[in-house]
């Protein structure tokens, strides 16, 4: 069912936590749906100085955050915001069909954190040209 | 390593006595039931006597026993089976039937069939007054489980059966999970069918019976050769019904030990679970339950997580019913107990077998509280008390 | 005592290196699929892994192949679940179904569909011109088996799915006795649908498949849980799978060796019976056949209690189809092929298997003459010559 | 299926044959149903001194056939003629459901031997009370 790498990122997860006066905070999902995704940021010179996240959900849920957190450590802005949730998933070598949708949402929540950021450096000037599409926060058609 | 199986409700291993029964009849005595000669008169032996196996286990008569390649196929054969010789009218569920029921009911529902699924209370037991409100003039059946998959209640099947009956309606119960865990007398509870299935009690996967009760009027869903007296046609699966029969005939052989063992095995899982670990809400009945069933509720957390966690410990559970839909939602028993979708997803289920031992259960309770912890930490949702 | 098995069409016996890739499923690794945790991950790779074999053994994608509980239910699942999704029209069969597909058509008549039996020639063979004449606007599937169980005569399937592709219709076949006997490519055929057993190539009874071609869209006969991409919910007979699986890959392998070798018997036995027993007919086409079918009828007598001479004589051989209707009607099959009833009544099919041997089917035609006569000297019709 | 005595008589048919220019001959089914049965007797003193039959059907139809001959030897006519086909599949140990119908005729076969020797003897007025109940030709309905 999980990849080899999605039960390493699941069992050992990377970067969790929550960074205490982040420089951004994103959170997608909700429990309704089974899956929550909080991810914290700090931004230096433009890149991803620190990123922490905190995941109530699936093994997908968990390890895609986990994922993203090593994916983006180190990267500007600009690169952090091109990575999607699919990249992400393709990253864990795969995950399930049925948890593409829901449990797959950690570069999402990560997008949420850059915006943070932004807004409240008084940068939401740079929002549209730094994150092209924002993700919405899913209606979860199946509820 | 630790290599705990506590998962009984979605499916038990055969019983070594079973397979010895099964194995002549691969690759020796193969013949077909249908046919005359020697290796198919044989053949037809065993399966009447598998028969009469079954139907001792339910205090039934032989020519009452429908052999089905399982338990999804009885319960199909009952509702839609017993429907469709019927003009569309009206018919009864409960909310936590297992998807083998609830989907034949949306079937039968596609064809114009009115059907009220009736709720049940905080311990998953129906609410007997709605069941009984809910028949009308054209309802022609009711179905309600014997014992829930999920959390384990048991239900006042007897008195749901006489309601339906002095309403004039027929009644049907799954009672796939009950069968070899708890005695079942067709008689004593007055059902017009019953359904069980191999592999939920040390038998073969892809094997089930449907009880029907003499009298009862079934149009078959699958038509061919007339087998099974034309109520499922298909070359018998003799392999499997020798198993099936063998499996029930050793279920009521253990009965009367296994049941209190498990039950106090239960007992001591739950009481260790709940003093263990903060937060966690036990579900189902406190007594009305299946002798193996321990299920609950872990808040902030979510099941399948926890599930992966106690697997890579060497602890195989379930988080709530197997089934492939591969759907997210929370289970729908779980939220027909009154509890949050929040809450449903931090759903647990453990089963117990035979072969679990006190150890085992002692172990759980000392691997599971780390385990709940790392995830709680991990979890948005979770605010250090 | 002499113990020869000329039955293979009834049912074979599983072939000890399929059911040794079984057995470990049954007490072992008996997970369920679904289920997160190793032993269900483990359980869940093994159903794919048989899927594969199946898949390749036809030519077909793993996701084209549907696993049922046996050839009877996906001969239904084919007719009934394909056209269940129209308004009832028109569909097509031919004259020699199996019961499991004419029972299917006639279900489907009730309610309220077309159907036309296509007529044979006097070997089997369909009669192409009736076929594509009985098209109609709205013909939505045509449905001929790949080859016939009694006769063994085998069909020009490419050249009728072709057809029914040109009328818009799509088509299936019942290749449940091809399969495994002469090489099958779903492509090459062109068909939609294609239905095999497990027990007919050495596999297990109570397991089957439908090849389902990308883009048919089913819908399902046995609802619940989802499994099997919602086309057949149960919990999976995992054995059963595991076993479907290995058959079709050690048919696969020994086909090259097994055909000629079984045509060569068939020949041979049929040469001897016609040559030594007078007043004998040999049934179906004499050459577009089943490797291991010989069927003939011998006047006079009646098939059973030529059967069960042979029987006391060692020779498992069948009457006609194996089906559990009891049913005392001649074989509508040998009706088809435009033979009286009485001489229906006198037919005897051997179907020979891998394990077969040429000194047993020598020693058939040794005894077999006698036993004619001894029938015939007791017949009422017979007038001696 | 079949009872070991179902068996032993088919496999071993006691009386079978035609008697020459027999006493009586009795000839019952159609072999379009797949069963046909002819049995001769010679009458002496009102008993059936010799009985033989032919068949052609299953194993059933060959022994109820030979069974009933053995039941009737030495028997009066009027006692023959009580015997019904039911009493033969009894005699048998039973029959399958499915060959109690069709495969089952092997005592009408006797009364009408019966009746034909009556006729032939003259004794016409006699048959009402010695078969109370005379077959009829099964119109065997699945045809
Ligand atoms: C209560 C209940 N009913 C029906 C079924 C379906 O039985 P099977 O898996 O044999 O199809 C199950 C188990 O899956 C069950 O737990
Ligand atoms: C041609 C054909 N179709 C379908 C079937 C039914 O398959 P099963 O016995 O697996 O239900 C059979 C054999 O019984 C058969 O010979």
């Amino acid at each position: 069912m999980y990849t080899d790498l999605v039960m390493d990122h699941f069992s050992n997860p990377r970067n969790v936590g929550e960074i205490e006066d982040a420089d951004g905070v994103g959170q997608i999902g909700n429990p309704v749906c089974g899956d929550v995704m909080r991810i914290s940021i700090d931004v230096d010179d433009d890149r991803i100085a620190d990123v922490k996240f905190k995941t109530f959900g699936c093994g997908a849920a968990v390890a895609t955050s986990s994922m993203v957190t090593e994916m983006v450590k180190g990267k500007t802005l600009a690169e952090a915001a091109e990575i999607s949730n699919r990249a992400v998933a393709d990253a864990l070598g795969g995950l399930p069909p049925n948890k593409m949708h829901c449990s797959n949402l950690a570069a999402d929540a990560l997008h949420l954190a850059i915006q943070d950021y932004l807004v409240k450096a008084g940068r939401e000037a740079d929002v549209p040209q730094i994150l092209k599409a924002l993700p919405k926060d899913h209606a979860h058609s199946s509820h | 390593m630790t290599s705990v199986y506590f998962d009984h409700a979605a499916t038990t291993p055969v019983d070594p006595r079973v397979l010895e029964q099964m194995l002549p009849f691969f690759c020796e005595r193969y013949g077909n039931p249908s046919e005359v000669h020697r290796l198919g008169r044989d053949a037809r032996t065993a399966v009447e006597r598998a028969r009469a196996q079954v139907a001792a286990g339910l205090g039934a008569g032989e020519k009452e026993i429908v052999f089905t390649a399982g338990g999804t196929e009885a319960d199909n054969l009952a509702l839609i089976g017993y429907l469709q010789r019927f003009e569309p009218g009206h018919f009864i569920i409960s909310a936590i039937e297992h998807p083998a029921v609830m989907e034949a009911a949306r079937a039968l529902n596609r064809l114009g069939w009115a059907v009220d699924f009736i709720p049940v209370d905080g311990d998953g037991v129906i609410d007997v007054d709605a069941y009984e409100q809910a028949f009308r003039d054209d309802t022609k059946l009711a179905s309600v489980m014997y014992a829930n998959n999920v959390v384990g209640t048991i239900q006042p099947i007897a008195e749901l059966a006489r309601v339906a009956h002095e309403k004039g309606a027929a009644f049907h119960t799954d009672a796939v999970q009950g069968v070899g865990s708890v005695p079942i007398d067709v008689g004593a509870l007055g059902v017009d069918m019953l359904t069980l299935s191999g592999h939920k009690l040390y038998g073969p996967k892809g094997i089930g019976a449907l009880y029907v009760k003499r009298g009862t009027r079934l149009t078959p869903l699958i038509h061919g050769g007339g087998h099974e007296r034309r109520l499922r046609s298909g070359t018998e699966n003799v392999p499997g019904i020798v198993g099936l029969g063998a499996a029930v005939d050793l279920a009521q052989a253990q009965l009367a030990e296994t049941r209190p063992r498990l039950e106090a095995l239960r007992d001591r899982l739950a009481r260790g679970v709940l003093e263990s670990v903060p937060d966690v809400k036990y579900l189902g009945h406190p007594t009305e339950r299946l002798p193996g069933n321990v299920a609950f509720t872990v808040r902030y957390i979510e099941g399948e997580s926890m599930l992966l966690q106690l697997d890579a410990h060497g602890f195989m559970v379930s988080s709530g019913s197997a089934c492939a839909s591969g759907s997210l939602e929370p289970s729908h028993v779980i939220l027909a107990l009154g509890l949050g979708a929040e809450e449903a997803h931090g759903s647990l289920r453990l089963t117990l077998g035979r072969e679990n031992t006190r150890e085992e259960a002692d172990a759980f309770i000392e691997v599971f509280p780390p385990i709940v912890d790392k995830l709680r930490q991990m979890s948005p949702l979770y605010v250090k008390g």
